[in-house]
């Protein structure tokens, strides 16, 4: 079979031993639960629900206006102790809804299941999904119902299941796709009857030849739907490339997945939509990896959304001695957190934590253009050079050497023997250049 | 500015090689013995002196649109003046020194000093201008040719410096010589001055600390 | 218009005061550059042959379209008004552009007098060896009989020139020079 | 047609007029930080250097001998390429606006370069014809353009790089030149 | 309030890094120049050796000098000078004094290196430009060869053939193994190859380059071989013979000089071998490996800058 | 002789009538006022007149579009010169501004979140938790602000706090713009008394963060005769603020502040310092090529 995939990249050790033999657990209910208001992409949602206010599972406790947004739902039974501005996977403070939980575990009355999911329309499952508060749950938080809303003389093609998994250490949804299989299916379907799609493929990397042997088995008599193995490459799971991978057509820059005809989704989040359009069980738990050095013993978790890292962790027994990062995500792409106490969002799929090295820190040399940055960048961009312009401050030239397309898989600074933070540069240069388009654009408009 | 200072400046302070960075080609061409460079330079030196004097004499009747080419023709007569003149009474100098005597004209040096000096200041300034400048430029030409006469020919005004057994760097008389030499004077030179703006630095943060001081004390 | 008529009387004046200015020097100075020029050669001439006073240039009666074209140049000697020796100038091309040299012939032994290098632009310390005495040596009084063969290590016969170290190529150019100088010379003054 | 073909390399390559002769150095190291504006200054050069080489020679061959004012060389020489700078800024600016644009302001510095004038005066002390004397400048002004332009892209590489204090700018544009004219040695004994 | 100790660290993504660094890519190199270090010595002897000691030691401590002198912090540990001193003293003579050694490798690095910025930052292989300057300063001494084992005075494989003395041409069997005269590491393109193979399975050099370099020398020679009625065996020793295989794999292809996109790399192979091939036949030196990779050092911003590649999603461009 | 005379005189002849003609037909050239305004200009191209670049600005002057004093690097001097240029008769210009930190919170003061590690550049930090220190509104310490200043005016103290040269100062904003916290601050010179803090956070959190933050005790309000201080509060918190309408320098909030946030700056003459001994042609080390020295 054909395993070949996207140009660049490269080969990551994957760490994923101390997890992927372990079974999801459900991790035990915190007794506060912290709810950031943010936890998609797109403007942080408004509470619904006051101080003091007794909330039942699953209860919608805070909605965002417009389109581009996700309501979030209460993770427990209990009551609303106090709105907060607390630390946030994202790397920012935002307001958290803390609610004490009173163990009753009683489902609001909303959460209902549906007794003939088949008869629903497409419009109808997606409002199920825009109501559930599902987004993105591979790690992008993009508000799942907004991919699959009809865009006039669009035609979705493929839908493609994220199922790659690229990034070390995490397993989240290696071991979903073997445990919930069936549900990753079902999940599926409802997706294809969304958008009126006749292809869904799941996509697989070569390591979990278990987890394509039980899908493929479970789709054996969907013709609609196959599973794809692929060679394992890092980013596999850049959405740019899975479905370049899949069906050869690239994004153009600047322009959306649905543009080539194809929309991506997490098989976490499908799993989701599954619950929500079957049992009508909004999104307020997910399945995180808890793993690295610094854990006594990694896990995969089944978990209340606002549960602490710290909690975790406590639960896992603790660190295995001193620690020096605790990583929200993977190690290529996940933001460092500078305590343990920052509550799981709907994005989370990972924890890591990491031992603290003694060992001499590999000072950053200059650039030796050996031009390793070029050869894995998975985007064919020029990393050294835009780097090298960011450093300069010349933001336009850098723009000019399409700096906006990178996604910041960090291959670059993965393989660049001189150390230097090439992501950090390139992240900098984004901002900075989005900054000034901004400004042309206010001038411009002015004028 | 004293007329001591108009003729000091072309020495250092506005050295046309070192400071101004002006009349490169002939400073890299023929310095590959002493000899030639200081009958480069006073050719140089003489051509700009008649030049400075001359213009600054017609300053007031050459039309102002016109200046330039009235310059330039100024420039070329004296040239070609000293051209012959040189070819007369001093013929091996004039045969190594070649195509770059004819080149004077286009040395940006005088027709610099002429727009910039000649044409605003009365004669004898202007005088001592261009033998400051003649000298300053002389003297530079004169250290970048020691340089590579010596350690590319062995030799000082064409006396052999060393035993037979040390054979001397060739390079240094070749063009690339030239380039080195001149980039490694000028490199020195800058060092001298970064030393100095170092220098003067420190005491501006002596200077900022003492504030601060005066500062928290005033507080 | 009537400005530009202006400004170009004004030039006009000014390039005439110049152009009288470098006639007059001029004037001054042709005779002796001249006088220089004409001892100069008759010093070089001396050079490769020594004892030479009467020299006259006969290269219109000498060379023509079939002559090689590295030839520029025939001088006759002349003693007591009979051609003693010829001088040549030739222009081979050299490493690194052309060098020109002169060649003196004596009739009587059929003999190369000496050699010297007038002007070549070959590399300092190697090629422009060839105009340093311990090389022109290896010229002297060798037969005009045979051509001169270029050797880089030892010299064997008596036909043979020892190369300047690293600069085969001048050694062989000056060489060549020598040997076009030499077939004019045994073709026109042979006997 | 071998023969231009050869003057051409020759001037291209082996006696590059920046990095062997030396002519046109001040141009090099000024308008050499920007590789657009380094392209620009070389087509300029280019046009002027080639055209004001053949008027030149023409004034050389028709005026100058014929009259035996040979000794007028330079000061004619000048004239003759500062007004035809002047010209050719003029007609561009009246003709092709777009092309005085880009190329235009380069004009100007053309006049006190040395090249022009340096390349006219070899074209006639080497005795080149008419078409030769077109071969040579036409290879020369490619010559300071190749020059020009690899000089600008290695300046521009050098902007990021760190180099120590004292020998930014025009030290390190002249060792940086310096190393080119070793690289070019490389070229020299060529054809 | 001043007690960071206990805190966390926070950096940029990735928190990951591969193992290699400059330090263990130059340590490669010098692995992979090991064969030809062996067999220098095994053929120049005591000569070699001192050569290539002084080249090492004197490219060491210029290169401390500099950087104390420019207060920059100290780098030889990243062995880079060393690789330079080796590769410098593999293209000398064995005869060499030991002087002149010691000027091309401090000129190597200070004027090839340092004063550009150090690594990094020069524009032109700094072993090559000792190189270029010994051979542009003392071109007899530079050019004083001795056959191997016996240190005979003799020409270069590359000289007799420019020289036209094809009778004393040494076997292609005797260039492979290295019995020949030249420069110290140059002569055993045995010992090379092996290297150049290590450090392309290490992934330190591309084979781009030494490809298309080795591929245009091989088919221009072959040309022109054909034209001059010679057989294969021409192009093959056009191959082995000189510094071409030392050239084209550890000098061509260092990571500093050379260019960065595919294309560029393709064309500055091509570039070299083109004026490798003009300078053996054409030109006034019998070997052209150093000066054609200098030359193409110059283009290498300007191929950097023109052979852009295609970005993902983005429109191919047809100049 | 007679040739060389002719023939000499009619080529300059030649030369001067081209010229002449050239010079009449071309005679309409760039308004050679826009030239010497730029010439006048510093050079630094900061934009603080609201242009690209200097060129841009002096292009406008011309115009007669835009005041003649809206270049702050230049101050009173170019705009005397600018004035000259124009023939406009000079008034007032407006008051030298500098940059002020307004943020005392240095490495010994501060408390910290984590430690970073990485590029040195605040808005890279800024991204991360609001930089490495507990005090999400004070300084990050990473020296955006010392490579911003085009005058190389800023220098970063031994406390991790950036420190201004007010010598180089010219007042041009870059910095301010550059400082992704918003703690730089462009004030009158005439304006002494500065609250060093940016922290609107409540007393007691505020204090956790920081050792010299303000902790709204609203003592310097209470103390000021004039009424010009005083805390205000907005949708993030509150701080002590300045009414410099008001403020009369007297200094009294600055010795009542109990955390020595307020803090009062010597006297600034408004004669611009510069060296100007250095050597025509060799500018000094960091000079951008403003022209203000010549």
């Amino acid at each position: 079979m054909n395993t070949s995939t996207f140009k660049g990249g490269l080969h990551l050790p994957g760490y994923k031993e101390g997890t992927q033999g372990l079974s999801i657990v459900p991790a035990s209910i915190p007794d506060k639960v912290y709810l950031p208001v943010s936890q998609h992409l797109g403007a942080p949602c408004i509470p619904l629900v006051e101080i003091g206010a007794e909330v039942k599972k699953g209860q919608k406790i805070a909605a965002g206006k417009g389109f581009v947004t996700a309501p979030i739902h209460a993770s427990v039974s209990g009551q609303v102790v106090a709105i907060e501005k607390k630390q946030h996977p994202g790397g920012n403070f935002v307001d958290c809804l803390v609610i004490v939980n009173n163990r009753k575990e009683e489902w609001a009355d909303t959460v209902k299941p549906n007794l003939h999911p088949g008869d629903l329309t497409a419009e109808e499952i997606r409002r199920i999904i825009f109501e559930a508060g599902i987004v993105g749950l591979g790690g992008a938080t993009f508000p799942a119902h907004v991919k699959y809303a009809p865009v006039e003389g669009k035609k979705v093609e493929y839908i493609i299941l994220n199922g790659v998994e690229c990034e070390p250490y995490i397993t989240a949804d290696h071991r979903l796709m073997l445990e919930k299989a069936e549900r990753i299916v079902a999940g599926l379907r409802y997706i294809l009857k969304s958008t009126g799609c006749q292809q869904g493929i799941i996509a697989i990397e070569e390591n979990k030849p278990d987890a394509i042997a039980l899908l493929k088995k479970v789709v054996a008599s969907d013709k609609h739907i196959r599973v794809q193995a692929f060679q394992e490459k890092y980013p596999q799971g850049s959405e740019k490339h899975l479905i370049y991978a899949c069906t050869q057509r690239e994004v153009p820059i600047g322009r959306l997945p649905l543009d080539v005809g194809v929309i991506v989704n997490n098989v976490g989040t499908a799993v989701a939509i599954a619950d929500a359009v079957e049992l009508g069980i909004p999104l307020i738990e997910r399945v995180v990896t808890l793993s690295g050095d610094g854990i006594k013993k990694p896990a995969n978790y089944l978990v209340r959304l606002g549960t602490l890292f710290s909690y975790l962790i406590a639960k896992s027994g603790g660190y295995t001695g001193e620690i020096e990062k605790i990583i929200a995500g993977g190690l290529m792409m996940g933001k460092a957190v500078f305590t343990p106490d920052i509550p799981v969002i709907k994005g989370s799929s990972g924890i890591v934590v990491l031992k603290k090295v003694i060992q001499k820190k590999i000072r950053e040399y200059n650039c030796v253009r050996c031009g390793k940055c070029m050869e894995v960048c998975p985007l064919f961009l020029e990393p050294t050079t835009i780097v090298k312009l960011a450093k300069r401050g010349l933001w336009e030239e850098a723009a000019q050497n399409n700096a906006l397309s990178c996604i910041e898989c960090g291959s670059c600074a993965y393989v660049c023997p001189a150390r230097i933070p090439l992501v950090q540069y390139l992240r900098r240069a984004k901002q900075a250049i989005s900054v000034t388009r901004a400004k042309v654009k206010n001038v411009g408009g002015e004028k | 500015m004293g007329l001591g200072k108009e003729f000091s400046k072309g020495i250092l302070r506005e050295n046309p090689l070192f400071r101004l960075t002006l009349g490169m080609c002939p400073s890299l061409a023929i310095t590959t013995s002493v000899n030639n460079a200081l009958g480069m330079g006073v050719a140089f030196t003489s051509v700009l002196l008649a030049s400075n004097m001359a213009i600054s004499a017609l300053r007031k009747i050459i039309p102002e649109s016109i200046r330039i080419p009235c310059y330039i023709v100024i420039i070329a007569a004296f040239v070609t003046v000293t051209e012959m003149l040189m070819q007369a009474y001093m013929p091996e100098l004039f045969e190594s020194l070649g195509i770059f005597i004819p080149l004077i004209v286009v040395n940006c040096i005088i027709l610099g000093r002429a727009e910039a000096f000649a044409s605003k200041n009365t004669v004898l300034p202007s005088f001592l201008d261009g033998l400051g400048m003649g000298i300053g430029y002389t003297l530079a030409l004169v250290i970048v040719s020691t340089f590579r006469e010596v350690l590319g020919a062995g030799t000082f005004l064409g006396y052999p410096l060393f035993a037979d057994s040390v054979p001397s760097a060739l390079i240094m008389i070749l063009p690339p010589g030239g380039f080195i030499t001149l980039g490694c004077v000028l490199a020195f030179l800058n060092l001298m001055q970064n030393r100095k703006m170092a220098k003067r630095n420190r005491v501006t943060q002596l200077r900022m600390k003492q504030q601060a001081a005066q500062q928290i004390s005033s507080n | 218009m009537r400005n530009a008529l202006k400004l170009g009387l004004f030039l006009f004046i000014i390039a005439g005061i110049a152009g009288l200015a470098i006639s007059y020097v001029h004037n001054l100075t042709s005779p002796l550059i001249e006088q220089q020029m004409e001892e100069n050669k008759l010093n070089s001439f001396q050079e490769v042959y020594p004892g030479a006073k009467e020299v006259k240039d006969e290269s219109k009666q000498y060379l023509n379209a079939n002559s090689d074209p590295v030839l520029t140049e025939v001088n006759v000697v002349y003693q007591d008004h009979v051609p003693a020796g010829v001088i040549y100038i030739v222009e081979p091309s050299g490493y690194n552009g052309k060098i020109q040299l002169l060649v003196g012939f004596e009739r009587a032994e059929k003999k190369i007098t000496a050699i010297k290098v007038l002007r070549q632009s070959e590399t300092p310390g190697l090629g422009s060896k060839a105009t340093e005495g311990f090389f022109r040596d290896r010229f002297q009084e060798k037969s005009a009989e045979n051509p001169l063969e270029v050797v880089t290590k030892e010299t064997v016969g008596e036909h043979q020139v020892l190369a300047i170290t690293s600069a085969t190529i001048t050694s062989k150019a000056v060489t060549s020079g020598v040997n076009a100088a030499r077939q004019h010379f045994l073709d026109n003054f042979g006997e | 047609m071998r023969e231009m073909l050869f003057i051409i390399i020759g001037a291209v390559l082996i006696n590059n007029i920046i990095l062997a002769q030396f002519l046109g150095v001040c141009p090099f190291l000024g308008v050499s930080k920007k590789l657009s504006s380094a392209i620009g200054m070389g087509v300029a050069v280019t046009f002027v250097l080639t055209l004001a080489s053949l008027i030149t020679w023409l004034v050389q061959i028709c005026i100058l001998n014929r009259l035996h004012i040979e000794y007028l060389q330079t000061i004619a020489f000048i004239l003759v390429i500062a007004s035809l700078v002047q010209f050719v800024e003029m007609v561009m600016r009246k003709k092709t606006p777009d092309l005085y644009q880009s190329l235009g302001v380069y004009l100007p510095l053309i006049t006190t370069n040395c090249a022009v004038l340096g390349v006219a005066i070899i074209n006639i002390q080497k005795s080149y014809t008419f078409m030769q004397t077109f071969a040579n400048s036409l290879g020369n002004a490619l010559g300071f353009t190749l020059a020009l332009v690899l000089f600008a892209g290695i300046r521009e590489r050098l902007e990021e790089a760190d180099v120590p204090q004292s020998l930014k700018g025009m030290p390190i544009a002249l060792i940086t030149a310096a190393l080119m004219s070793i690289a070019f040695l490389g070229f020299s004994g060529l054809l | 309030m001043n007690n960071q100790d206990n805190l966390l660290i926070i950096s940029s993504s990735p928190h990951l890094h591969s193992r290699n660094s400059v330090t263990t890519a130059m340590r490669d190199v010098l692995i992979a120049l090991t064969p030809a270090l062996i067999a220098s010595l095994y053929f120049f002897r005591l000569a070699a050796a001192k050569v290539i000691l002084t080249c090492i030691f004197v490219a060491v401590l210029s290169e401390v000098i500099a950087q104390k002198i420019m207060k920059k912090e100290v780098t030889v540990d990243d062995y880079s000078a060393v690789v330079t001193g080796l590769l410098l003293a593999f293209c000398l003579p064995a005869t060499l004094p030991l002087w002149m050694a010691a000027v091309g490798a401090g000129t190597a690095i200070i004027i090839g290196k340092q004063l550009f910025g150090g690594l990094g930052n020069n524009i032109f292989n700094p072993a090559l430009v000792g190189r270029a300057v010994l051979l542009a300063s003392w071109p007899v001494a530079m050019t004083t060869w001795t056959t191997s084992l016996d240190g005979v005075t003799t020409a270069t494989p590359l000289g007799m053939l420019k020289g036209g003395m094809v009778e004393q041409l040494p076997s292609l069997w005797q260039l492979f193994t290295g019995n020949v005269g030249g420069s110290l590491g140059e002569t055993c393109a045995l010992a090379l190859i092996i290297g150049a193979l290590y450090l392309l399975y290490k992934g330190h050099i591309n084979w781009r380059i030494p490809f298309s370099y080795l591929g245009t020398v091989f088919v221009l020679t072959a040309l022109l071989g054909a034209f001059k009625g010679e057989g294969l065996w021409y192009p093959c020793y056009h191959l082995l013979a000189g510094g071409l295989l030392l050239g084209a794999f550890f000098m061509a292809t260092d990571w500093v000089t050379s260019p960065l996109t595919k294309k560029g790399k393709f064309i500055f192979g091509f570039g070299c071998g083109l004026l490798t091939v003009l300078i053996r036949l054409k030109g006034g030196y019998p070997e052209g490996v150093c000066y054609s990779i200098l030359l193409m050092n110059m283009v290498t911003p300007l191929l950097d800058r023109y052979t852009k590649a295609r970005v993902f999603g983005g429109v191919s461009k047809h100049a | 002789m007679i040739y060389a005379v002719l023939s000499l005189a009619v080529l300059g002849a030649l030369f001067g009538i081209v010229l002449g003609v050239a010079n009449k037909k071309f005679a309409v050239e760039v308004d050679s006022r826009v030239e010497a305004v730029t010439k006048v200009l510093p050079g630094a191209n900061c934009g603080n007149c609201g242009f690209p670049g200097c060129s841009g600005y002096a292009e406008a002057i011309v115009a007669g579009t835009v005041s003649l004093d809206a270049c702050t690097p230049g101050r009173e001097e170019v705009y005397h010169k600018i004035a000259a240029i124009m023939g406009v008769a000079v008034g007032a210009a407006k008051e030298r501004k500098v940059v002020q930190l307004l943020c005392k919170g240095g490495r010994e003061n501060a408390a910290f979140l984590y430690k970073y590690e990485g590029v040195q550049d605040c808005h890279v930090a800024a991204a991360m938790f609001k930089g490495p220190k507990v005090c999400s509104y004070g300084c990050l310490g990473l020296g955006s602000c010392v490579q911003a200043c085009p005058f190389g005016g800023i220098q970063m103290g031994a406390d991790q706090l950036p420190v201004i040269d007010y010598e180089l100062c010219s007042g041009c904003g870059v910095c301010v713009n550059s400082c992704p916290q918003h703690v730089l601050k462009l004030v009158e010179v005439s304006h002494l008394v500065h609250v060093r803090c940016s922290n609107k956070e409540k007393g007691k959190q505020a204090k956790e963060a920081c050792a010299v933050a303000c902790i709204k005790c609203k003592l310097c309000e209470k103390n000021c005769p004039e009424g010009a201080i005083s805390v205000v509060a907005d949708a993030e918190g509150s701080i002590a603020v300045i009414d410099y309408t008001k403020c009369t320098n007297c200094g009294i909030c600055v010795e009542k502040c109990p955390t020595r946030v307020i803090e009062k700056m010597l006297p600034l003459t408004t004669s611009f310092v510069q060296n100007k001994d250095f050597t025509a042609g060799q500018p000094p080390t960091g000079c951008q090529h403003c022209g203000l020295c010549q």
